[in-house]
């Protein structure tokens, strides 16, 4: 019988199995959300029981309260969002006495995302967090595009953009904590792979593709810069075909798992990037127009698998048909 | 605590040319929203805009509640698209609302423009628990932009008008207007509107030894805290306190918390 | 009197000068339409005197004619269009015998846009072209995301990927021609300055910037790619806060000319470019949707010079206050 | 020649759930169009979609004409909320319509699904200017996606249903029951719908020596020769005529030049 004639298949009795092992942080499904855009956790605890995600990522931790760069910090841009927080963040030890304490009582599986200025930071960071059993996991970021002064950057501003850099840094942080190590890279490279071989080669448990790309936008009535960091990062549903483009360029190479994200707002979209070849997936800028995004696409991803008789969501990954 | 609600588009109207007032039938945001908050419209399903709305509620009644607000871009357009009867998702109550004490002497409220929007709800409230009907000075840039004056009126207000062409009432800026009205220690200004009409206001009464609270604009994209968007430099010099977010610790805010001097008026809309 | 409260300026009776020398080329206006996105020109000339333009750049032109890509080759994502047309044209001989002629007929300056596999072919592009006064300007497209196999291309896979590539094909097509020679470069890189630096080394009196973004899609229900070429390149408005950061950064360092693309729809999103450094701009996508988009974007500069008094349109090219 | 030109809705029904019909207002186009020829339509005034949504002529009628459609996506779900007496811009007629001959014996319509949206204008013109009314073969998936067959029954046409599920007619593909139909030379059969339909019925077609016109569908960006976007490959071997675009060769093609080979039903809808 041709294609399409075929009726959709009749909805399978069978539980899928959700839960994956993500270079050796247990989730109970593949959904996280993204660091920077689901606060400490606590926020969107208001709105549903965020023990049920795979996982929560925190905002980046740095050693030391950040106050992040002046605002305007936002701008909308055609189905996108264009930030400049610059990792305004509590510190590690507001995080340690106020924020993980709480997600731990909820029984949630925590990724703790970090920053630093150079490896000691990182290595430090990743200390404690392990120390207090404040983390199941680390996804250390060095790929952030808020930090610098935008008047200089036009030369590589981010770690991440070095591929040496990243394995330098991540042998670093390797050596300093046994929890999974995830990097976070930035997009704004020629070849993603690089930097993600570097990640895997430095000893990571997994890259996290993609933080925000690099963009800016200009008031034309005031003919100023709409952030007053002058340029921020791209996220949303404009850059997801980016990001699903470099997740199926870094999954053909690496061994390690990939933590799929960048525009994912509902299930079809994390199925995507799960058979682009991400092994988990991050819904990110999403969570701010609609706080329960990330359990809606939980639940999508199990409707999806029970529709199509699809076991465990592991057999989604890489499973594109080219 | 917030909710995420489908509401009703129970009326909307256009009060004058890009003002619009819309009713929405939502109990569970209505019976617990107080004024000075706001709630997070959803203008499309789609992804332009990709983000919601944020609109002070007008006024609050038992199930439902109004937003009053003026065409500025997409969002507004597409929101003033919708029918008696649609449905519009809207997450609220969100921000702290306006603290009502009633021992003090004077109430003066002071609106700039579409700022008008969070105080018929003020009002409401300060006629209920204080007794007396705030004083309001209804600023704008020109007399089809003066919105509320009538519904103050119904309340009892005083109402001072002001406008920056001359058009109606005073020809004279809303902090210029509140000089006149000397305000003293005992009063309490509660100011909404540009962020430097904002700080003429709070200069004015500051110095006339009254209190002054603010509700404050910024971009927001989640309006609950999270995105570390919407903030205002504080006074505070610590790095963990300078940054005060609008959604969250605000939109109201006490004017002496602001650091006025530290804020760049040529970003503001 | 505090910024909030002047009115609008009253409208200035004079009228402003929009033409431009664009690197040697005379242009009446600075909006040109990007290749690609307005055949060869005649097509939308039913729509509008597209001889009111600035410039009208070609489809990418080859020595042979070229059928591209298997369908499907376009899809549509968020506020973007990926495409993987694969260079379709009619090829040099047709374009000199059948669509150069139209063109200079109707008066249209020309920027005639080619493409090769090595530098010899842009050569004998660029020499035909101008023996047989085909151009008024060349755009060398060293950045097409879709002629290579995306099945092998993790790594860089474009020319201008590449900055002492784009220094080498510069350096050939500039010792073919005099006419006026535009690098088009590929935002895919880590900074922008060093191929733009490189074409400006090589020769060359102006950069495009930029081509489309390398991005992909999956259909989860067939979980094929959406695209028969895998990849494509992302274009329209989701891309432009990415493409006016690259203008900007490029035009800090340049002393050469840029053509500002990505994304402009309406008179607006051309003067963020300008304002960002570019001296000209490309309508692209959205003539797709509105076949005169480039016309209202030239009458909407307009506007703005005379509502703002300001004389040329010059005036504003780098005019961000920052 | 193409116009883009703002049409005003007058009627917007829905047939059957999914299924709508809207009649726009636009004597411009009207005045030119034929039946296979198509318009491109925003949806959306902001850029989600981005693009124009290609819809072809139902009827055609003086100064208005209907459009059939279906619920896809975004972009059909956008246009089915439009409301008679607002406005859509449209962007027609494009392509090539239908050649209507007389000269041939015997004229059999082949719809698929919302394919059908283009043969009631064909059927009229061809009752026109042939005098007799073709045949139609309606297939669908199922009883509830039938549609016209009132309309094409109201112009005197003979119409064979077929259901893949046999809910009503036979059950049956298209192909089958064109075959029982018995094409022969001087019969010309006109066929729209998936991809995979078209090339069963002119397979049937052309073995019994009918002639077999397509109109086909692809993804298009601008609908109008400029994207190169909307291809199939042809049975040109040259480089230069391998491939054909839908929009402006199209989207009517004789079957014979469609290299049905080289096309990937996998990618289809
Ligand atoms: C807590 C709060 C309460 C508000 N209450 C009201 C209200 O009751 N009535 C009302 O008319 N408006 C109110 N606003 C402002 C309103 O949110 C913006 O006018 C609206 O978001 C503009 O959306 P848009 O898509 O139409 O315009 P856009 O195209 O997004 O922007 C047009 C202009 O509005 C500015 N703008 C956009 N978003 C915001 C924002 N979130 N805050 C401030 N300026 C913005 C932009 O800088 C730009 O100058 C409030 C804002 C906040 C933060
Ligand atoms: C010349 C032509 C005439 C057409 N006439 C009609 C008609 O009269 N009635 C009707 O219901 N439909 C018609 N179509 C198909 C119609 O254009 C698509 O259904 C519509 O564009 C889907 O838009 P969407 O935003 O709702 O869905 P999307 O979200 O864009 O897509 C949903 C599904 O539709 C498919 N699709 C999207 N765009 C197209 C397209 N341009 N062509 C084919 N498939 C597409 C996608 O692959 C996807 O599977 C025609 C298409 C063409 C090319
Ligand atoms: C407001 C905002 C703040 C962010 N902060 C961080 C951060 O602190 N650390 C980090 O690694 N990524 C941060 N990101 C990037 C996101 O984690 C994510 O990589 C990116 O937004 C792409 O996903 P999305 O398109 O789903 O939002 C931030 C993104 C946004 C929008
Ligand atoms: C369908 C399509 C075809 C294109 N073909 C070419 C091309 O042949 N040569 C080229 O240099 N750029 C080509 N481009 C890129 C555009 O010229 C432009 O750089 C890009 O689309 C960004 O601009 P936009 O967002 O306004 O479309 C093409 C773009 C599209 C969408
Ligand atoms: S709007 Fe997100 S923190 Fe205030
Ligand atoms: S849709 Fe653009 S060429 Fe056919």
């Amino acid at each position: 019988m041709p294609g399409w004639l075929t009726g959709k298949p009749t909805i399978s009795p069978m539980t899928p199995d959700l839960s994956i092992n993500l270079g050796g942080l247990a989730m109970k499904n593949p959904v996280m959300v993204a660091s920077g855009t689901f606060g400490y956790g606590q926020e969107y605890d208001r709105y549903f029981d965020i023990s049920k995600l795979g996982a929560v990522c925190t905002k980046s931790l740095s050693l030391n309260v950040r106050a992040g760069n002046k605002p305007p910090r936002l701008v909308e841009t055609p189905a996108g969002l264009l930030n400049a927080i610059g990792l305004q963040n509590v510190g590690i030890d507001a995080y340690l006495r106020e924020k993980a304490p709480y997600l731990r009582k909820k029984g949630v599986t925590i990724v703790a995302n970090i920053y630093g200025h150079a490896p000691d930071e990182y290595v430090e960071l990743a200390r404690r967090l392990e120390a207090e059993g404040a983390a199941d996991a680390i996804e250390a970021n060095l790929s952030c595009p808020n930090v610098h002064n935008a008047k200089l950057a036009t030369g590589p501003s981010m770690v991440s953009q070095v591929p040496e850099q990243v394995a330098e840094y991540t042998t670093s942080i390797r050596s300093a904590t046994k929890l999974p190590l995830f990097i976070k890279l930035t997009p704004n490279v020629v070849n993603i792979c690089e930097p993600a071989l570097a990640a895997q080669e430095g000893g990571a448990n997994g890259v996290a593709l993609i933080n925000t790309l690099l963009g800016m936008a200009i008031d034309t009535e005031t003919r100023r810069p709409k952030l007053a960091n002058i340029v921020g990062g791209l996220s949303g549903p404009a850059i997801r075909p980016v990001a699903v483009k470099m997740v199926w360029d870094a999954a053909r190479v690496l061994k390690i798992p990939i933590i799929g994200m960048g525009g994912i707002c509902i299930a079809a979209d994390a199925i995507e990037f799960l058979l682009a070849g991400a092994s988990s997936v991050a819904v990110g800028s999403m969570s701010f127009r609609q706080p329960d995004a990330s359990l809606r696409v939980v639940e999508g991803v199990e409707a999806y698998l029970r529709q199509h008789g699809i076991p465990t969501v592991s057999d989604l990954v890489g499973a594109i048909r080219v | 605590m917030p909710h995420i609600v489908n509401c009703e588009v129970l009326t909307h109207r256009e009060l004058a040319p890009g003002q619009f007032r819309v009713a929405l039938q939502g109990p569970a945001i209505a019976s617990e929203a107080k004024a000075g908050q706001f709630g997070m419209i959803e203008v499309a399903r789609g992804y332009y805009p990709f983000l919601r709305r944020p609109m002070c509620f007008e006024r609050i009644l038992a199930d439902a509640f109004t937003v009053l607000y003026k065409l500025e871009g997409e969002g507004t357009r597409l929101l003033s698209a919708f029918l008696p009867g649609q449905m519009i998702s809207v997450q609220g109550p969100l921000g702290n609302g306006f603290p009502i004490e009633s021992n003090l002497t004077r109430h003066i409220i002071v609106a700039g423009g579409i700022g008008v929007a969070t105080f018929p709800g003020l009002a409401e409230a300060l006629i209920k628990v204080c007794d007396t009907a705030p004083e309001v000075v209804l600023a704008a840039r020109t007399k089809d932009l003066l919105l509320c004056e009538q519904d103050f009126r119904e309340m009892g207000c005083k109402v001072h008008l002001a406008t920056d062409d001359g058009s109606a009432g005073e020809k004279a800026y809303a902090s210029q207007v509140l000089e006149r009205l000397s305000p003293a220690p005992g009063t309490r200004v509660y100011a909404c509107g540009p962020m430097i009409m904002m700080r003429e206001t709070s200069r004015v009464a500051l110095e006339a030894g009254a209190e002054c609270l603010v509700s404050l604009e910024a971009q927001m994209a989640c309006g609950d805290g999270v995105c570390l968007g919407c903030v205002v430099e504080s006074k505070h010099e610590s790095e963990g306190e300078r940054m005060i977010r609008v959604c969250c610790d605000g939109p109201v805010f006490d004017a002496r918390m602001v650091d006025w001097e530290a804020h760049n008026f040529a970003y503001d809309p």
